[in-house]
């Protein structure tokens, strides 16, 4: 009989989800009870995955003990995310419920053993992100959803000729345990599997999407986006394409850690150098993200055996926080969701309210990577990682990009601190920010700086 | 006893100058600082003088405070008092305290009289600084305080540009010198290992000789220094500048003490530079070319301060020969009766121009002889002193060096004729000055309100003191046929602080035959400026001359145009490259590569967001590309193996 | 051996057809003949299970909604775009063709591998002990995923889910 | 004793994060400020004074090590020695110093002022303090933020320019230092089991030195090169001059004063201790880029028409000097290149202070608008002098000391480049003494320049203190150099 | 049999350069599906060549997930339709500033 330890806790959170789809459809307090019910919901889930030492529904699904603690940040992620969403209008609740989808998607992605898992669990979280992007109703979200759906329908076909030539080498779907029948066809999928990892996590050159996304979407859609789809993909696909690669051939592996090599520091650099003249903080933000993944992709590079799971757990994280938090710091200062998040908002921000100022201040000089901010640390486990495998070329290349990352990032601080508002300047509506938000917010940079000072409190988790 | 008199001699001086600056309200009495200042001056005169008997014994030191310290050097604050600094310590504080009266008088309209007794004070403590020090590194905290000191008095009054420029001028020029000092030092602390002069003059000519190389260089160096302070070629540009300070400085620092360090320097390294003959040389050739240039340049100025100032460069010169020479003591000895003659020259030269409301210009003055009578006589004192009429000091200093630089054995007599030749042309432009001044048609404008006369006694007594001291202690060191007894008494006095003469043959019927001619050019040529410029006043005998010679006249007025070609080849150059500098290097290549880098990266930004595919189209072309590209490249991999 | 080739070409034909016509119509119901072909190709593999869904769900379905949508739609004015000078589908086939070659020198590279057949027929129990024993998460997953694609399809195109369509942007 | 370390360590921040938070307003915010200042002071001195007397400074006495448990071995270790507690000292003084003699700042943004002013100082006494690269690491880069705020805020006209350009430019080099660091620590890891990095672990690491392209040849060359950016050495200094000429007052007296001494403080600390052979074959080089850089700046200084440019350059000059000094290895040029990193500290201080108090007179740095100024601010004329003179190395101020012992020490190992860099003293009057002369002397020529009021009673008092420190370190020099050269035949020797 | 397989390729190419060079949305969505054909056949011929019918659930599932996808592709198609009043892949542009 299969261990099915995981059964009611996805059970409860399966038909609690279902209850909030439900009660949306009651009137007037439909919103509030779907939302309580969500939260409900995500902290029921959260204690019973922490109550129980391994959680699997057949011996094909398993989460193991790194997996409980990804998916114990990730509730807390998507408790934050629906936090964020807030429940002030209907379509709010509406995308924290999606959301809460994507989210079930994410927790089989964790704990998927097959392919076959894998793939229906990917795909459920690219659909609800399709919605979810399609949903936010900003100028140009349609355009958006359609090119990103469009984008991932090929990206998702590709994925599926990979899986195709992985099972015709290895006679299963299992990503463990395997044997390789035809190593040839094996190479092939793997690269083929390469190509989709880096359209998930937005590296170049299958980067076009997440800039035309990024900037077209709701903040919460936003903070879905790098909290649960970013960590979680991020990290599921990079470790599982590393232990992939490390079944092939020396000389096939040594092309494809090449490749990876050349397309993460491609990543970094054209992700920095297209954030310099960027007029708009979303895109700013999607292109330091493509730069981003480029600095974690050299992860996949590294030997499988020595363990990097947790720096780059501990940099994913970090780099969520810190990107969900700017962009709701910049939400305060210019309702992102209605208006052009151009950077004439942000002008003279720090004098308007000194704490929303100071985090945002924190959170982007995080994301740059400089010191006393988790930005750095992270970066510094990760990097130090490369360097220790013999990277030091491309590592130093992802450094030197990063100097022209801090160009545009202190862009920000200098809007904040230095200027002050144009003449014939029509003020923009600010981002009505809840207290719970701000509550959040002050949470998210405290941790940010905490991070960045004590990181063994968060890298001992 | 006598090292707690040594620590607090330069104490008096300091503590005037702190009470003039910080104490005293800015609008104070003229009297009051000046007597504060005096004070300071004077009671330091009167320790020095106690400390004479002790001297007269042993060198007295006294070592004050660690300065520094190293595992194999030690630099200490230290001073010592013998032979050499205490009759430098006497000249400094004895006419410094002189004209610090004197100052009182001539600074009795100034506004700030605080500040200005400040500075002096804080100059004789420099001064006293570099004469009691011990060791090299003190003696340059007076050498570079004096040159502070200079800087501010030649400036004082700061409101006129050309003033503070002059001021300028003088620091920096100073400093070339001073870095020659520097490098100076330090190589000698390389060679001996130690920087005090009590080491300096135990060393042994093996010693030398054997680090022959290096302490010529160093000693070059020092010599720099020497030229800067001394105001010899090639530094001495600065001095005719610094007479635009008030006149009691020119007196007190550049001609009596301060422009004389150099020589003093010299005196204690005399006994490491006496077995180089190289630096010997050079020494001995500077001074000269130096004494007969200002000479011939002072023959055609026509500020009373100028040729002053020229003929104290050249009376410098002289004393520099003769420590090229190697009569160091003969140097210091024409340092010592230099001090008093051309303090007085200048005091004079003040009292005259503070009761002619500061007119400089000789060809305006005339007759003054009547009007002034006291100053007229001071000043002709001076006038014999300085032209070596015999019997008065300056006949005694510069015939003794004369003599060395005939005894000299190579180039001397060259030495010789061109020290000659200058002293010749001292007589006549000295000559030259006192008729202009006093002796010619009066010229001078007449005011019926304020009447020329005499200085007040408080200017005066300065003067008279000084016209005795002129005349009275050139008998210090009388030549040999004088005195077989006194011969020299000044010189082996100083001797057993610095390095003596060689021993020369001597031959007393060569030296009467020289005397003879110096004499004799002295005499024709004092005669020609009193025929040229008063008895032919009427009939521009003068400017007949000047007609005729109008060449060399020409290059004599403007100084050899030495200035000019400074400024063409060394301050111009300086200024365009440092223009070049900041213009170019700084601006384009520099700052430009940084600037390049920034700018660059931000254009290729927005040439990537330009050619960036907005529509869903090259969004697809992008995906399709890199897939092709990644999976050609794997597949090269696969196929290759 | 024959019906394998005519199958094939059938499948090219129509395949190529809905690539080349510039009619979406045309392109919809090529596609449609060509879903039909393959089920037959699959039913010649030997799995009639996938057979018959592939021209239910496919053909039936999909395919079908399609036609719907370009009817609904009514799009016809596709001729506007005819003559393209865009270098970027000319590099696109250029490199379509280069991964096709890729494709083939693997296919031809491991032909022994590939040419084994060791399943010439599909039981179709065996299929559903493993779909609803081994594969029981993804199926379920499966639900879900349906489910959600309803609920957001819904609230896509329905206002009261706060869905303010049309007005979206103001 | 921990305590005390502590107390010293943090009390910055929490002055810091005490402005920010509170609601005082300006007058009681100053007083605070300057009663903080004054504390920090005496909890410095006190600090130094009790190592000095338990353990001695003449080695890097630990006080406290913090272990970062599973974080890779990573500690936070606070030492101390003769060159931290100097520097440290020097510091705490200069903020007495900024608070004091900025009290007359307009600026309704107090508040974000004394906290960038006091973040900074605690940024650097951070980095001063500890033993390990990867803390130091944090607390140089941490630096940079309250700088960057202080000059682009409170600076002039072109500040955002000049705030970007130096933030990029310095954190451009510290990456290149970042990436160094990050090899050794792999390096130490593989080695230890930790990522830990002090000088003592680094030597164990025995990286081969054979030709430029060898680890420890590239590793000391990225560390120089990004400490070599902030000291700055030529030809890396061209943020300097555009940082200086807008930053602030207190932007500027802090950076001069002591961010600068930072380069040289990781020199000495990080780098000259653990690269014994990269130091020897690279070690002419440097002196000839410091010796470069003494004659480049100052003649530069000539060409400028900004009074904060002439200072600017004059530093670029002065550290020049520094450099030299260290790299000559010689105990006399090494000794005078510590007291040089203090008395510029003080002189420039001061002589960016005179031009603060130009500048709220006048608003403006131009130097051709001024001219006679010393007519209507005699006392003022006088502090500026004494400043400059300790600027242009004159004897008994404390500039001459360590420019005197460098050139020493450089003639000693390097005549020729002792010639070059003596050339310095020349030049030093010539463009202090020029902009002394058209600022201050000759007749007023601009109006506006009439009515200018002499200095108050608080720039009196920080003058009056920097007087007397270029005076007391001028006359009896051996006071300070007493407290650091112990450590210093250690750090010949290994070379 | 063999001839299935590059028969799969071929397909799957002809897909991609019709997702490139098609100018409706709608067409390219058809081709999306022509790929999705390919990669099942793929997976029935790779089940055959393993012995395995794993393959053959895991087109059940692509086939499952595809409707789903169309579906909610299509309704977003549709929803842009409305905004811009056409499925030219051209007019799909986001100007940015």
């Amino acid at each position: 009989m299969d261990n099915m330890s995981f059964l009611p806790t996805i059970l409860v959170f399966i038909g609690i989800l279902c209850l909030s789809t439900l009660s949306l459809i009651v009137p007037k307090k439909g919103k509030y009870i779907s939302y309580g019910l969500t939260i409900v919901n995500y902290v029921i889930f959260l204690y019973s995955i922490n109550q129980q030492m391994d959680l699997s529904l057949t011996n094909l699904f398993v989460v193991n003990s790194l997996g409980t603690k990804i998916l114990s940040i990730t509730t807390i992620f998507a408790i934050i995310v629906t936090v964020i969403n807030g429940y002030q209008e209907l379509k709010d609740v509406r995308n924290s419920l999606i959301t809460s989808f994507v989210f079930l998607g994410a927790i089989f992605l964790v704990g998927a053993t097959e392919f076959i898992t894998f793939y229906v669990s990917l795909e459920l979280m690219s659909l609800m992100t399709y919605a979810l992007v399609r949903l936010s109703g900003l100028e140009f979200s349609k355009e958006a959803a359609v090119k990103y759906f469009i984008q991932g329908s090929i990206n998702s076909v590709i994925f599926l000729l990979a899986l195709a030539f992985f099972y015709g080498a290895t006679g299963g779907f299992e990503f463990k345990g395997f044997t390789i029948l035809n190593q040839q066809l094996y190479s092939f999928s793997i690269g083929l599997f390469l190509i989709v990892v880096l359209f998930k996590i937005g590296s170049f050159p299958f980067h076009s999407w997440v800039p035309d996304v990024y900037s077209n979407v709701h903040k919460g859609v936003l903070a879905s986006n790098f909290l649960i789809s970013k960590f979680v993909i991020g990290f599921i696909m990079i470790t599982l394409v590393q232990n992939l690669i490390s079944e092939c051939e020396p000389h096939v592996q040594n092309m494809m850690v090449s490749i990876i090599i050349g397309v993460s520091i491609i990543s970094a650099f054209y992700g920095n150098i297209l954030g310099l003249a960027q007029n708009q903080f979303k895109r700013m933000i999607a292109y330091s993200s493509v730069a981003h993944s480029g600095y974690m992709l050299m992860t996949i590079g590294l030997n499988i055996n020595q363990g990097y799971e947790k720096q780059l757990i501990f940099y994913l994280m970090f780099y969520s926080i810190s990107a969900t938090a700017v962009i709701l710091c910049i939400n305060f200062f210019l309702d992102i969701d209605k208006n052009k998040d151009t950077y004439d908002g942000l002008k003279g921000g720090f004098y308007k309210n000194h704490l929303m100022g100071t985090l945002l201040c924190i959170c982007v000089l995080s994301l740059a990577g400089i010191p006393l901010t988790s930005g750095f640390a992270t970066k510094y486990l990760l990097f130090t990682n490369y360097f220790k495998e013999g990277l030091i070329g491309p590592a130093l290349a992802l450094l030197v990009s990063s100097i022209v990352g801090i160009g545009y990032y202190i862009k920000v601080v200098i809007s904040l601190f230095m200027e002050e508002k144009p003449e014939n300047y029509v003020p923009v509506q600010a981002g009505a920010i809840s207290i719970e938000n701000r509550l959040l917010l002050t949470f998210m940079g405290v941790v940010v700086i905490l991070g960045g000072v004590l990181p063994s409190l968060f890298i001992n988790f | 006893m006598s090292e707690l008199y040594l620590k607090i001699i330069p104490l008096f001086p300091l503590l005037a100058f702190l009470t003039n600056g910080l104490i005293l309200k800015s609008n104070a009495k003229n009297s009051l600082a000046g007597f504060i200042s005096f004070l300071g001056t004077f009671i330091s005169f009167i320790f020095v003088c106690l400390l004479y008997p002790y001297v007269k014994e042993t060198p007295v030191t006294a070592s004050l405070w660690q300065w520094m310290q190293f595992s194999n050097f030690t630099f200490e604050v230290k001073f010592l008092m013998d032979n050499l600094s205490i009759i430098l310590s006497i000249m400094v504080t004895g006419i410094g305290s002189l004209i610090t009266l004197f100052a009182i008088g001539y600074m009795d309209h100034d506004e700030r009289p605080g500040k200005f007794f400040s500075y002096l004070s804080l100059f004789i403590f420099s001064m006293l600084l570099l004469t009691l020090s011990e060791n090299l590194l003190v003696l340059f905290f007076g050498w570079e305080g004096v040159g502070l000191c200079s800087y501010l008095l030649i400036g004082f009054w700061y409101t006129d540009l050309d003033k503070a420029k002059a001021g300028r001028k003088a620091f920096v020029a100073n400093r070339v010198g001073d870095l020659g000092v520097v490098l100076g030092i330090v190589g000698y602390a390389m060679v001996f290992h130690s920087i005090s002069f009590v080491d300096l003059k135990a060393v042994s000519m093996e010693t030398v000789l054997a680090n022959k190389e290096m302490l010529t260089l160093s000693s070059l160096f020092l010599v720099l220094g020497a030229t800067g302070k001394s105001a010899q070629i090639p530094l001495y540009i600065w001095l005719p500048d610094a007479m635009s300070g008030p006149t009691p400085v020119s007196a007190l620092i550049h001609a009596a003490t301060m422009v004389t360090a150099g020589v003093f320097m010299l005196c204690r390294i005399s006994f490491v530079i006496t077995h180089l003959s190289v630096v010997l040389e050079v020494i001995a050739w500077i001074g000269s070319v130096t004494a007969l240039m200002a000479a011939i340049v002072a023959v055609t100025q026509s500020d009373i301060k100028k040729v002053l100032a020229y003929s104290t460069v050249s009376q410098i010169g002289f004393m520099i020969a003769a420590c090229g020479v190697g009569a160091f003591s003969s140097g210091m000895f024409h340092v010592f009766t230099h001090a008093f003659f051309k303090a007085l020259l200048f005091l004079g030269a003040g009292a005259v121009i503070h009761c002619l409301h500061h007119e400089q210009d000789m060809f305006k003055m005339g007759g003054l002889k009547k009007k002034m009578p006291k100053t007229y006589w001071c000043f002709v004192v001076a006038l014999l002193s300085i032209a070596g009429v015999p019997l008065f000091s300056g006949f005694f200093s510069k015939d003794e060096i004369m003599w060395m630089a005939f005894n000299k054995a190579g180039t001397g007599q060259y030495i010789f004729a061109i020290l000659l030749t200058a002293a010749t042309l001292t007589a006549f432009y000295m000559t030259r000055l006192v008729c202009l001044t006093f002796l010619s048609k009066d010229k001078t404008h007449h005011d019926p309100h304020h009447p020329i006369h005499d200085a007040p006694p408080i200017m005066i007594i300065p003067l008279a003191i000084l016209s005795i001291c002129s005349i009275g202690v050139g008998y210090l060191g009388m030549p040999h046929f004088m005195s077989h007894e006194n011969a020299r008494a000044f010189q082996l006095f100083v001797e057993k602080a610095v390095s003596g003469p060689k021993p020369i043959v001597y031959d007393e019927h060569t030296e009467h035959l020289l005397m003879g001619l110096t004499i004799g050019l002295t005499f024709i040529s004092m005669f020609l400026a009193y025929f040229m410029y008063v008895k032919n006043e009427e009939s521009k005998l003068a400017d007949k001359f000047k007609f005729n010679l109008r060449k060399v006249w020409n290059l004599s007025n403007n100084k050899f145009f030495v200035d000019e070609v400074y400024f063409a080849i060394i301050i111009k150059p300086i200024k365009n490259f440092a223009g070049f500098l900041v213009n170019i290097v700084e601006k384009y290549v520099i700052d430009g590569a940084v600037r390049t880098i920034g700018i660059l990266s931000f254009q290729s930004s927005v040439f990537l967001k330009s050619v960036r595919g907005v529509e869903l189209q090259s969004n697809i072309f992008f995906m399709i590309m890199g897939l092709t590209i990644i999976v050609t490249i794997l597949f090269s991999a696969l196929m290759v193996k | 051996m024959a019906i394998d080739i005519l199958l094939t070409v059938i499948c090219s034909i129509f395949a190529l057809v809905v690539v080349i016509s510039s009619n979406p119509m045309v392109s919809a119901f090529s596609l449609l003949t060509m879903f039909v072909a393959m089920a037959g190709i699959f039913f010649q593999l030997g799995s009639t299970f996938i057979s018959a869904i592939q021209v239910l769900v496919y053909a039936g379905a999909i395919a079908i909604l399609f036609i719907f949508v370009l009817m609904l739609l009514n799009i016809d004015d596709y001729k506007k775009h005819l003559s393209r000078n865009n270098v970027k589908p000319i590099v696109g086939i250029v490199s379509a063709m280069v991964l096709l070659g890729v494709f083939s020198i693997i296919i031809t590279n491991n032909f022994d591998y590939l040419s084994k057949d060791q399943l010439p027929q599909t039981n179709m129990m065996d299929l559903f002990k493993e779909l609803f024993e081994k594969y029981l998460v993804p199926f379920e997953l499966a639900t879900m995923l349906l489910l959600a694609s309803v609920v957001t399809v819904v609230s896509m195109l329905k206002k009261s889910l706060g869905n303010n369509e049309d007005g979206d942007q103001a | 004793m921990e305590n005390l370390v502590l107390f010293q360590f943090f009390f910055p921040l929490l002055a810091a994060i005490s402005f920010y938070i509170s609601p005082l307003n300006k007058k009681k915010s100053q007083i605070l400020a300057l009663v903080a200042s004054i504390i920090y002071l005496l909890l410095t001195f006190n600090l130094v004074n009790s190592v000095a007397s338990q353990h001695g400074l003449s080695t890097l006495t630990n006080l406290i090590t913090f272990k970062i448990d599973n974080f890779f071995g990573l500690t936070y270790a606070i030492g101390i020695d003769g060159l931290s507690g100097v520097l440290i000292t020097l510091n705490a003084l200069l903020l007495l110093i900024v608070v004091i003699s900025t009290l007359n700042v307009e600026t309704t943004k107090f508040k974000l002022y004394y906290f960038s002013i006091f973040s900074l100082s605690w940024a650097v006494n951070g980095s001063l303090l500890t033993e390990n690269l990867y803390a130091f690491y944090i607390f140089w880069e941490a630096m940079l933020i309250p700088l960057f705020i202080l000059v682009g805020v409170f600076g002039g006209d072109e500040r955002k320019y000049a705030s970007y350009k130096f933030f990029i430019y310095t954190a451009a080099g510290s990456i290149i230092m970042l990436g160094a660091m990050m090899y050794m620590s792999s390096l130490s890891y593989v080695m230890n089991g930790s990522y830990d990095l002090t000088p003592v672990i680094i030597k164990s690491l025995n990286l081969p030195f054979a030709g430029f392209f060898s680890p420890q040849s590239l590793i000391f060359c990225a560390f120089c090169l990004a400490l070599f950016i902030k000291v700055p050495v030529f030809p890396f200094h061209s943020w300097l001059p555009d940082a200086h000429v807008q930053a602030p007052t207190a932007g500027s007296i802090i950076l001069a004063g002591v961010l600068l001494k930072l380069g040289i403080y990781g020199l000495l600390r990080f780098v000259i201790p653990v690269y014994p052979q990269a130091v020897f074959a690279y070690k002419e080089v440097i002196i000839t880029l410091g010796a470069i850089g003494v004659v480049y700046g100052a003649l530069t200084a000539i060409a400028q028409e900004d009074v904060k440019k002439v200072v600017a350059f004059s530093s670029i000059s002065h550290m020049g000097y520094i450099v030299a000094g260290i790299f000559s290895f010689n105990e006399m040029a090494v000794n005078g290149a510590i007291f040089q990193m203090v008395s510029h500290g003080i002189t420039t201080g001061g002589l960016f202070i005179a031009v603060h108090c130009l500048y709220v007179r006048r608003h403006t740095k131009m130097i051709s608008e001024y001219g006679g100024v010393a007519k209507v601010m005699p006392v003022f004329a006088v502090a500026f002098f004494i400043m400059l003179l300790g600027s242009m190395a004159v004897p008994l101020t404390n500039g001459f000391v360590g420019e005197f012992l460098i050139i020493w020490g450089i003639y000693e190992v390097h005549p020729v480049l002792g010639f070059v860099c003596a050339l310095g003293v020349i030049l030093a009057p010539v463009y202090l003494l020029t902009t002394f002369q058209k600022v201050m002397l000759g007749p007023i020529t601009n109006p506006k320049n009439e009515t200018l009021t002499d200095i108050s009673k608080t720039e009196m008092i920080s003058f009056l203190i920097l007087a007397f420190l270029i005076l007391l370190f001028g006359v009896y020099p051996k006071i300070l150099s007493d407290v650091y050269s112990g450590i210093i035949p250690s750090l010949i020797t290994k070379v | 049999m063999i001839i299935y397989y590059y028969l799969a390729a071929f397909l799957f190419c002809l897909g991609l350069v019709g997702a490139l060079t098609k100018k409706n949305l709608i067409s390219i969505l058809l081709c999306i599906e022509l790929m999705l054909s390919a990669v099942n056949l793929f997976f029935v011929l790779f089940s055959k060549t393993t012995g395995n019918i794993d393959s053959q659930i895991q087109v059940f599932f692509i086939i499952t997930v595809a409707a789903a996808e169309a579906a909610i592709g299509i309704s977003i198609i549709v929803s842009l339709f409305k905004k811009i009043n056409t499925t030219e892949s051209d007019e799909v542009s986001i100007q940015s500033e």
